[in-house]
């Protein structure tokens, strides 16, 4: 018989300690199969952000790196500048990359440090057990937005893919969502491409998953994921923000 | 410890099982009784879905430490929780184990006084479900350590159950006074 | 006076509002989110602002400027938060603004784990950021002292014009208790004529942190450290139990003091003749207090669940002449009154 | 007939039914009996509408599914 | 005989600090006159960030409160949530508010702060002496960029005013130059526009100013502001980039 | 040998050089700037890396990757920088990682002034960041010890698998010296098994410094504490000048123990019997040396450019037999010889 | 005739030039003393081409120029 | 101190005047002659267009403090600078003063060996401009102190001038020179 679907070579065989649902497991999932794919297993360092995915290392056989909660491009900057023969890759959720790690973030994006970012957009902070996230949706009630997230008192979601987007060291910025086949093939690709980007040394590619998380939603799994497709696709659309071709540095 | 009136319980079983509304609610009918109290509940990273349990000391004075290291008294609602506290209850200390969810090979510790209650049977026969099987055991407890009278216990489950579920509360004290009358049955049986 | 039934951290929380803070800026932590979920409910309905921040660098600047413009402000973090923070508490010192700071320790170094600890004593005490300055630190071990000494610490920080910290057990902070709302009924605190007020009054105000001109840096620094003396005489706070006749005193602060009363008393069951020594105010530090005892008291047993911080002070204070051994239990697994009762028996 | 295999790691199924919403087929269903880490888990209720076409094996978030065919 | 030409009121009567030919001073004085203009000198609280501005309080006759190097829009943010009555503005460098300070500046700017921010930007750090800073054009000679910048290594010069602009919360940016007396009408509009706009609630006003730092360029005031018009203006447009009306919040 | 004639920054950057440093990340500030200035222009001929961080904070985490990739790292700052690069040091020190950090003290706290101050001696030596752990630090008082600490901070840092710093004074900084440069033909550094390497060799390596199960935390805890006891042993430097027969000792670090020696001087020259001690490494502390000296001498003046700190850890070392008086100038304006030649003599 | 007044502050001019520059009339030098910052300091040269127009004033960085007019 | 080679100077003037270059001179005559030196520039917040000094020691032994606080020896080259010096000058000390720029009313140290030098002039007269005054000063004091010999200062002219400036070595000489013969003349005269 021939496997029609099997797990990638890249992730050891472990369980996940992630919450029934989360979709953290299946962006680890698009990121090990595409370095099965390029067959970088060797040359890979992923470098941790804290947040839920902070464990990477347990499921990667892959080098890795934790940085502390938000410096996770600063450390990137330091690994590849010291080894620029490796990939590297940053995995960050949405308080990590986006709220105490915004400038490390733009920063290296401006500075087009050649590395790849997956970014993990939950419109909560996950580990600490769902408060406001920078990216959580006008009117959604968290644990420190009780009375439902206000414009004015506690800002507007932030994009990073558009945002990032106008920078010129930014190559590739996207964002991608895995609620249906189609929508994960079109996430595996700007997964794939990220790395590609890296291997040909185009600069800061950059890739914003929307993910579930249904544990600080208090959500079953199923409604989880309609809340991503009704509720974030709108605020977040799907798409290739940016896109540098080779051509574009030659 | 050198005070005449001195408890402390180890309370353990599943996430969701309502051990930890239990341990609140014998600290609040021992407040009632103007006892020092103290609850202290488990944490750790992996909270979710995974163990919860919480110690509970009473006191007519100052409680020093939360965490006793030896409990006289315990309620255990699940096999892993048997088998992480029964070693350390007090020398001829109370366990009283739900029946119907753990699984019993060898207790091991002869010296203790072990009652087995099939608290989710209980809780079904007399709410109509077995969601309050905390209760029968707090019940329970209550009737064989004499820590709080009854009636402590009764009005505490006001100072617990929020307004919203206020429907609940009669629900609570069926299912209380299973456990307590159970007790009375068993010694005096 | 309302006796309720809280969590450390409720309480903390709660003693805040009576305090009447009016600025709360933070950044989720574990494991002390519950400080500012409280308050996020709480604070706007007693006209109070909540602002979540985008780090707690931006947190404690937050501080900066609502305490610059007269309001009572706190933070509440955890240990590696707090390392973040740094720069902002010396500035905060070097202004001379009030400010209350809670750090509920986790376990460190570095991200370390959520276990409770007692890590950051050096932090806390001798000053975590740059500069001479010394920031009072007060150490709860009960809900009721969560209550008591944030609203102390609120008065503090104005009377010194200091940011002034709560350095808190996590265990502390989990566990229920009693509480008598002591200050529910509080009068408003006085308006501060040195800070900003609704318009520019009189002369121009200006707070800044900066001296170049001449020896003004110098006059500076000797101020705050006089501030620093008035409060070693004024500050002090801790407890004795059952020091009088001690043959061995048992010192630790927070969580380990706690357990260490339960050691004491098992100790007094059994006829050994230990007390205990808990300084509630860690700076100042009970110098005078704790040599006094060691008139009578020729042995110590100093507990810590770090690897050894609050014993230097303590090293310092008494000197050679007196025997000193200490219990580092740098670990989640606090201490139990047996084993404890076990150390001070090894050491008479 | 059957040539495809869909192999479910029971142990390790968390029960989220992503999968079973997922297969167009109707293939996948949630069992009653609970795994070690607490779960109701999802089971193969009919392997032969199955088409093998790796869906839910693509859609699993914790990566318990192998699909195979001949 | 009546006055054509006076210095402002809010001004003191004392020397500036600045270096000859430094548009620190010119910055000074534009916003000096904007108060003057809404007669807000006792309503204003002035955050100064670290730079060659930073003594702001010696020269103005308002509150004044100093920032943590990079901080300014965090403090301002506490000072105006403590005392939304108060008229708050931050006078910041490029080094400060885009570099060490940029997630503070975007949070700030993405809650819609209703404050007024003025940005020098001077494509140097002016006060310690001449380090490259996040505007430093390519190419340009610094004492950390010995051999030039370049966009490899160092990063590509951002552009603050167009980035700010994509946040929702910004309700005004501006880019202006003080060269021509024309440039210095419309830098002078730009400042009342972003009093304006706080003085009615409508969140965030931004103006960056382009500012010519004769010491550190190693040039002479005049040729100083020659390099302004002829290097920094073609790479950092002057203009409005985001204006909102009232009409577009009711 | 090269014998050259340098500013205590150059030769400090020197230094640096040749101990193969081959990553510097750093953000400007006053009065340090000289070095990222020196090692932009030197560091990409010798092959190695020099980023201009955004900020502080981005750049001691900058190290941190570099460093897990077995590169000799270094930066540099002044006071309020160091404060916000606590909570990476905190991380360097959990996750074992070798750093270089250099501190050029400016005067603070807050923003201060840029003038000549000992002020940051209890930040650097009771760590600034959170948790159990020590941080060796070397205090140069001549542009040839800045020269060669640097480089024994390098060798130090990777021996212990730590970050380490050097505590500068800015005069030290600012002064011009002839320098001997003794290890220019240095042979490279050891490969670091450890790090991460060209490609993954063998077993994936993980760098980290979170510890949840069980009590790994406490083990790894206990690992830093040896670590440091280790370091105690063999890791102590200091100088001891003119105390033999001393009536009184002279205590102080950096700057001060310079013009300490010239006060020695004079003392010596008027038959005042003093003398000077010197801690070299703050961290470890010289404390059996310090104690030696207490043997004879039972009376000591400290000195520092502060209101007191290094004179705590005296106090604890000496106890209170001895007499230990304390002269604090926290003033750009260092003392001067007779200053502290005066002070001598009030003493006995 | 001259019914306007430039009126330079000596004592804190930095001699920048840059009211010399934009004075399209001319009417601006700079001297040769030096005062008592340590610089060369603009001067009216000739205040009768002076139209009071203020940018001299206006384009000051240091704000030490004041113009008036009848 | 109780070395027997030991001189301690402070060099002041404004900013541009060369007197930081002037007194890096004199420390590599001295290392020429193979001797300990410390040089000490001044600074500050304001450092630019302002005040510049130098402390210079030279000593057979290890220095101590490289800041004198009674310099031996001065180089003054504006009047801020001979305010400020003057008085803590060491008893019998020598002071060597710009009289084309300093303005001297009343030098209130009578036990000071005071010399007050054309050096502008001298400057001008020897090279055609008045840049070199700082050397012209520097030949003269060492000359008065005879801290280093004439030759080392010569040679050490080559090691602080650049490369790329190396036609203006031969018109240093000449200005260290003039200065140097000044003292000799004035002495013998
Ligand atoms: C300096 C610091 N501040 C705060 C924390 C606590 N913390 C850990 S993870 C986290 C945020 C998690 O949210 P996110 O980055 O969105 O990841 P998620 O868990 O949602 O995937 C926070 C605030 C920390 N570890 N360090
Ligand atoms: C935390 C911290 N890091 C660094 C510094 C040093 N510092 C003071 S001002 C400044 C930057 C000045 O540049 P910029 O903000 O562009 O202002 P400018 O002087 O050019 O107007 C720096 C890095 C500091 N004071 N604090
Ligand atoms: S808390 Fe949320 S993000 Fe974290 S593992 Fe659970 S579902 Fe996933
Ligand atoms: S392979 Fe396709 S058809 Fe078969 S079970 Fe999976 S999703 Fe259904
Ligand atoms: S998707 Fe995976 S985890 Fe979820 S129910 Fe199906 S097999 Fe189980
Ligand atoms: S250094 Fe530059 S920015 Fe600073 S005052 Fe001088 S010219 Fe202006
Ligand atoms: S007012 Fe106009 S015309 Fe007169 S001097 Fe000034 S710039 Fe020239
Ligand atoms: S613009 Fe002002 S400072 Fe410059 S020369 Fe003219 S008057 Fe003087
Ligand atoms: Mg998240
Ligand atoms: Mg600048």
């Amino acid at each position: 018989m021939k496997v029609v679907y099997k797990k990638p070579e890249v992730l050891k065989n472990v369980n996940f300690h992630f919450c029934p649902g989360c979709q953290h497991g299946l962006v680890h999932k698009i990121i090990a199969e595409a370095i099965d794919n390029f067959k970088i297993k060797d040359k890979t360092i992923a470098v941790i952000g804290v947040g839920c995915g902070v464990f990477l290392y347990d499921y990667f056989d892959v080098d890795s790196l934790e940085a502390p909660h938000g410096r996770g491009l600063a450390v990137a900057t330091g690994v590849k500048r010291a080894r620029p023969e490796r990939i590297v890759f940053t995995y960050q959720g949405d308080g990590d990359l986006a709220s105490i790690g915004l400038a490390e973030t733009v920063h290296a994006a401006n500075r087009g440090e050649n590395v790849s970012v997956f970014f993990v957009n939950n419109t909560v902070y996950g580990m600490t057990g769902g408060q406001m996230a920078p990216t959580t949706l006008l009117g959604q009630i968290t644990t420190t937005s009780p009375y439902g997230r206000e414009f004015q008192r506690d800002g507007y979601p932030i994009r990073m893919s558009e945002m990032l987007a106008t920078l010129e060291g930014v190559a590739f910025s996207a964002r991608v969502a895995l609620c249906t086949p189609k929508q994960l093939m079109e996430a595996k690709k700007a997964v794939k491409k990220a790395f590609q980007m890296q291997l040909e040394g185009l600069g800061f590619s950059f890739v914003e998953i929307l993910s579930a998380c249904p544990t600080n939603w208090n959500m079953q799994p199923l409604e989880a994921i309609k809340r991503v497709e009704e509720e974030m696709i709108p605020f977040f659309p799907l798409g290739i923000y940016k896109e540098r071709r080779v051509s574009d540095v030659l | 410890m050198s005070s005449k009136y001195y408890f402390d319980f180890v309370f353990s079983g599943f996430g969701g099982q309502g051990i930890l509304i239990a341990g609140n609610l014998l600290c609040y009918a021992a407040i009632l009784e103007n006892r020092e109290v103290t609850f202290f509940p488990s944490y750790g990273v992996e909270m979710r879905g995974g163990a919860a349990n919480c110690y509970v000391v009473l006191s007519d004075s100052q409680i020093g430490s939360p965490i006793p290291s030896h409990p006289m008294a315990s309620i255990i609602m699940s096999t892993p929780a048997l088998n992480k506290f029964l070693p350390i209850i007090k020398n001829n200390g109370i366990v009283i184990i739900n029946s119907d969810i753990v699984s019993i090979k060898d207790l091991q510790r002869e010296d203790l006084n072990i009652s087995l209650i099939p608290a989710n049977k209980l809780s079904s026969e007399v709410i109509g479900n077995e969601r309050l099987a905390n209760m029968v055991m707090l019940g329970y407890l209550v009737a064989a350590t004499k820590c709080v009278c009854l009636e402590s216990l009764v009005n505490s489950i006001s100072e617990v159950v929020s307004e919203k579920h206020k429907k609940m509360i009669p629900l609570n004290e069926k299912a209380v006074l299973a456990g307590y009358e159970l007790f009375q049955k068993n010694s005096r049986g | 006076m309302e006796k309720l039934f809280l969590r450390g951290s409720e309480a903390l929380a709660l003693g805040a509002i009576d305090a009447s803070v009016k600025f709360y800026a933070g950044y989720p932590i574990t494991p002390q989110n519950d400080i500012p979920e409280f308050l996020s409910r709480e604070l706007p309905k007693v006209g109070g602002k909540f602002v979540q921040a985008e780090s707690e660098v931006a947190a404690i600047n937050m501080l900066l400027g609502a305490s610059a413009c007269g309001l009572r402000v706190m933070t509440s973090s955890s240990s590696p938060g707090i390392s973040l923070m740094q720069e902002g508490i010396s500035y905060l010192s070097g202004s001379e603004l009030p400010a209350v700071i809670v750090n509920v320790m986790r376990w460190g170094p570095g991200l370390g784990g959520i276990g409770a600890s007692q890590g950051d004593y050096h932090q806390a005490t001798k000053g975590g950021g740059h500069g001479d300055y010394f920031v009072p630190v007060f150490a709860p071990y009960s809900a009721q002292e969560m209550y008591d000494l944030i609203i102390r610490a609120f008065d503090v920080a104005d009377k010194y014009r200091t940011p002034t910290m709560l350095l808190v057990d996590v265990m502390i902070s989990l566990m229920k208790e009693k509480v008598i709302r002591r200050f529910e009924k509080r009068s408003e605190v006085k308006i501060k004529s040195w800070a900003f007020g609704k318009v520019k009054e009189g002369e121009q105000k200006i707070i800044k942190s900066l001296y170049l001109k001449g020896n003004d840096l110098e006059r500076h620094n000797w101020k705050l450290y006089e501030k620093y003396k008035v409060m070693c005489e004024k500050e002090v706070i801790y407890e004795s139990y059952l020091c009088d006749d001690a043959e061995i005193v048992l010192i630790g602060f927070g969580m380990v003091a706690r357990i260490g009363k339960s050691a004491i008393d098992i100790a007094r069951e059994r006829n050994v003749k230990a007390g205990l020594f808990r300084p509630i105010s860690l700076v100042p530090f009970p110098e005078k207090e704790l040599e006094a005892i060691s008139k009578k008291c020729k042995k110590f047993l100093v507990v810590e669940m770090n690897t050894g911080q609050m014993v230097h002070d303590i090293q310092r204070v008494l000197g050679k002449d007196i025997d000193i051994s200490f219990y580092g239990k740098p670990s989640s697994y606090a201490p139990t009154p047996e084993e404890l009762f076990y150390k001070i028996k090894e050491q008479i | 007939m059957s040539k495809k295999k869909v192999i479910i790691d029971e142990q390790r199924c968390k029960g989220c039914q992503i999968c079973i919403i997922q297969c167009k087929k109707g293939v996948l269903k949630l069992g009653y009996k609970i795994n070690k880490l607490g779960y109701r888990y999802a089971e193969v209720d009919n392997i032969d509408d199955c088409v093998a076409c790796g869906i839910c094996g693509e859609m699993c978030p914790d990566v318990v599914i192998e699909v195979w065919k001949e």
